[in-house]
């Protein structure tokens, strides 16, 4: 076992009403993976993403950050998460610079600024209207800018590019690299094929076992 | 001890165990309580103040004590699982809730159609009546909130810190009746109390308390099994019976 | 032995106590023994037709 | 490497962002107090305008009333988090979820606890309450209704995940509401009776100190349930 391993799995098994979604699954990422998981519909990609970040208890095995089960530090591993799931998460009667205000304050702030991060997801000019007068695409832009409002080295995202266009999405691959490259780790789910450095990409097909 | 806990925990282990039990029990059960009529019915002599009508203290007490007996076991079964996360405590919890809700509904049927020739009426707004009232509704909340819930194991979960909130609450609840009791109704009213009681009298209570010991226990292991079929439908063990 | 069952003029009271105690006992015990009945012939017949 | 934000720090954002959000859907937090006036003025269209009778009942009227007008609230403190999927970010949170919660009740209670106030003395003279029984009537208010939103908070963090959770919050909350219920309404009752109220006020304190302990320990473990 790589003792360098930043997020382990042993033997993790999840059961959705009688059926077992997956079972002993042990994957192992170092620092710069990415790990795509792919499978069709209702085969326990969502859940598998949910037990990794500890919002859903496994029904076997365990999830361990640096060696240690995630349920015996949990302040310090979701000091290091980030996580995007169906949901965009944001409240839409507050503007996008109080979501990202919010989402600053519940980890560890990055040093780049609100209006900075707004610009890199091309959100500026929305940085103070409601997030309710948004479209779609953009929420889940605000969303995925969440990524960037605080230092975290796992990111977990759960379909990130739905409803985003041709050029976001390069945009945000862009971004995925440069987080790899500092040493990041993503596990992510998406249909679409994301332009990603090979080395760096463990594929994970679920579905199969059952 | 902790590993009679945990294989005993198992629940293939644990639907043999209580298969070979059933009969048993039943058996333990029915001599119980028809020595426990046989004391209260025909021995015990009838009270200078109320008569027989008293004799219906045999049923009312031992299910008012089975009613708050049962809520504790399933507050226990409730730490388990939050704390060890054991399947058999959630089904001992989930079967254990319909138990309960008997016993308190028996104690408040059998205590209003004793309340009635000492007072009258048969609904009294009395202390312990109208906690057992208020346990009722938490048991009903509790299987309420059980069958609202798909996904038994979260169901489970739910269930159990419902019955921790519950019964850190029972106490609370039972002293501000009590406290709600006294100031309304002031003393002057015969406090719904058993007669002065002679041996005659405790034994066959004794045995009746027991003997509804016995048989939560019995239609606990009986409820167990079944819930334990239709939790574990097709995992291996099922497959063999 | 009749005025047994009169029970000192409460036989009003004392026998459908007792009576209504002895029917939720009784179902409370009935019900889950016949559930579990249902199910294993369910998972029985189920097994069966597996095996054919 | 800059660390986190403290936890008080935390909260403090928490209450505000929730302040926030309530100010900009005000109407949604005007239904408790129309709904405490509303059942009022409904007894006495049952029970007759006798004064007499109605002065009598009118402690019990009020907080039967403010009862159910704090748990009609209570479904909107975790609803619209657990819709928009911002339940699950404050479930990430490196600080601990029950001092997140209580931060979410605190704003909850502001919004639809406190407010009664404003309506309870206009309501007791509605229905002839004597004039010293009002200062205990908003006092009792004052510590009741938070105990009511802590201990409906578990109830309602217990019921967001299901389809239909409204019935079974009321069956789940009320029951644990009972002792509140005996004390506050019999509070307001010696004080229109001239008694000394001070034996039922310590024991709503009792409660208040309990539940604020207690309750968002449990709620933030009924929350993660939910969430998964």
């Amino acid at each position: 076992m790589s003792t360098s391993a930043l997020l382990e799995t042993r033997n993790l098994s999840c059961i959705r009403n009688d059926r077992h979604l997956f079972e002993n699954l042990t994957i192992s990422l170092e620092p710069g993976r990415i790990l795509v998981v792919e499978g069709p519909n209702g085969c326990g990609k969502t859940s598998l993403l949910r037990i990794l970040t500890g919002l859903r208890l496994a029904d076997g095995g365990e999830v361990l950050w640096r060696g240690e089960p995630i349920g015996q530090q949990a302040a310090d591993y979701y000091e290091q998460v980030n996580y995007v799931g169906h949901h965009d998460g944001v409240k839409n009667e507050l503007s996008c610079i109080e979501n990202l205000r919010l989402a600053r304050a519940m980890g560890i702030p990055s040093n780049v600024g609100l209006d900075e991060i707004l610009e890199q997801v091309n959100l500026y000019a929305y940085g103070d209207s409601d997030v309710a007068s948004l479209s779609a695409g953009q929420k889940r832009r605000l969303a995925l800018s969440r990524l960037l409002a605080t230092e975290s080295l796992l990111w977990i995202l759960d379909e990130p590019f739905t409803s985003l266009d041709k050029d976001s999405m390069k945009l945000f691959g862009g971004l995925f690299e440069q987080h790899l490259q500092r040493g990041g780790i993503i596990v992510m789910t998406s249909h679409h094929d994301i332009s990603l450095p090979q080395q760096a990409l463990t594929r994970l097909k679920l579905g199969q076992q059952v | 001890m902790f590993l009679w806990f945990h294989k005993f925990g198992s629940p293939p282990h644990f639907y043999r165990i209580a298969g070979k039990w059933i009969p048993w029990l039943s058996g333990l059960f029915l001599v119980l309580v028809t020595a426990g009529l046989f004391g209260g019915l025909i021995a015990a002599p009838p009270d200078y103040q109320q008569g027989d009508s008293y004799r219906i203290m045999f049923v009312h007490v031992p299910s008012a004590w089975m009613s708050m007996l049962v809520y504790v076991a399933m507050a226990v079964c409730g730490i388990i699982i939050m704390v060890w996360r054991m399947k058999l405590a959630e089904i001992v919890l989930i079967s254990s809730a319909p138990i309960g809700a008997s016993f308190t509904f028996l104690a408040l049927v059998t205590g209003s159609l004793w309340g009635k020739p000492m007072w009258g009426t048969y609904w009294v707004w009395d202390a312990r009546l109208t906690s057992e009232l208020i346990l009722l509704f938490l048991y009903l909340g509790i299987i309420g909130l059980h069958n609202a819930i798909e996904d038994k194991r979260v169901a489970a979960r739910a269930v159990a810190i419902l019955a921790i909130v519950g019964a850190v609450n029972v106490p609370i609840i039972h002293f501000s009746v009590e406290w709600w009791n006294t100031l309304h109704q002031g003393p002057t009213v015969t406090k719904f109390d058993k007669p002065s009681i002679y041996w005659s009298m405790l034994l066959p209570l004794l045995l009746m308390a027991l003997s509804f010991q016995v048989y939560y226990v019995l239609a606990l292991f009986q409820q167990c099994r079944a819930e334990l079929l239709r939790r574990e439908r097709n995992s291996k063990w099922v497959e063999e019976l | 032995m009749i005025e047994f069952f009169n029970m000192g003029g409460y036989a009003m009271f004392v026998w459908p106590s007792y009576a209504i105690s002895a029917l939720v006992l009784w179902l409370n015990w009935y019900l889950p023994r016949n559930q579990h009945r249902k199910l294993l012939r369910q998972l029985q017949s189920r097994h069966g037709s597996q095996q054919q | 490497m800059n660390n986190r934000l403290s936890l008080s720090q935390a909260f403090v954002f928490l209450l505000r962002r929730d302040l926030l959000v309530a100010l900009r859907n005000r109407a949604e937090y005007a239904m408790p107090i129309l709904f405490f006036v509303l059942v009022i003025t409904l007894f006495p269209l049952a029970i007759g305008p006798v004064p007499e009778l109605l002065s009598r009942i009118a402690p019990g009227i009020v907080w039967v009333a403010a009862l159910l007008a704090a748990m009609l609230s209570l479904d909107s403190i975790f609803r619209s988090d657990f819709d928009d999927g911002s339940l699950e970010q404050i479930l990430l949170s490196p600080h601990p979820v029950a001092v997140l919660v209580l931060a979410k009740v605190c704003a909850h209670w502001l919004v639809t606890g406190l407010p009664l106030l404003i309506a309870a003395p206009l309501l007791g003279q509605m229905l002839g309450m004597p004039q010293q029984a009002l200062p205990t009537l908003l006092l009792t208010i004052l510590i009741a209704t938070p105990v009511l939103s802590l201990i409906g908070a578990i109830g309602v963090a217990l019921t967001v995940g299901l389809r239909k959770g409204g019935i079974i919050l009321s069956l789940l909350v009320l029951p644990l509401y009972v002792p509140v219920l005996i004390f506050a309404a019999s509070a307001v009752d010696n004080a229109a009776a001239g008694f000394d109220v001070s034996a039922q006020l310590t024991m709503l304190l009792a409660f208040l100190f309990l539940s604020l302990s207690l309750s968002p320990w449990a709620t933030a473990a009924a929350l993660r349930m939910s969430a998964s």
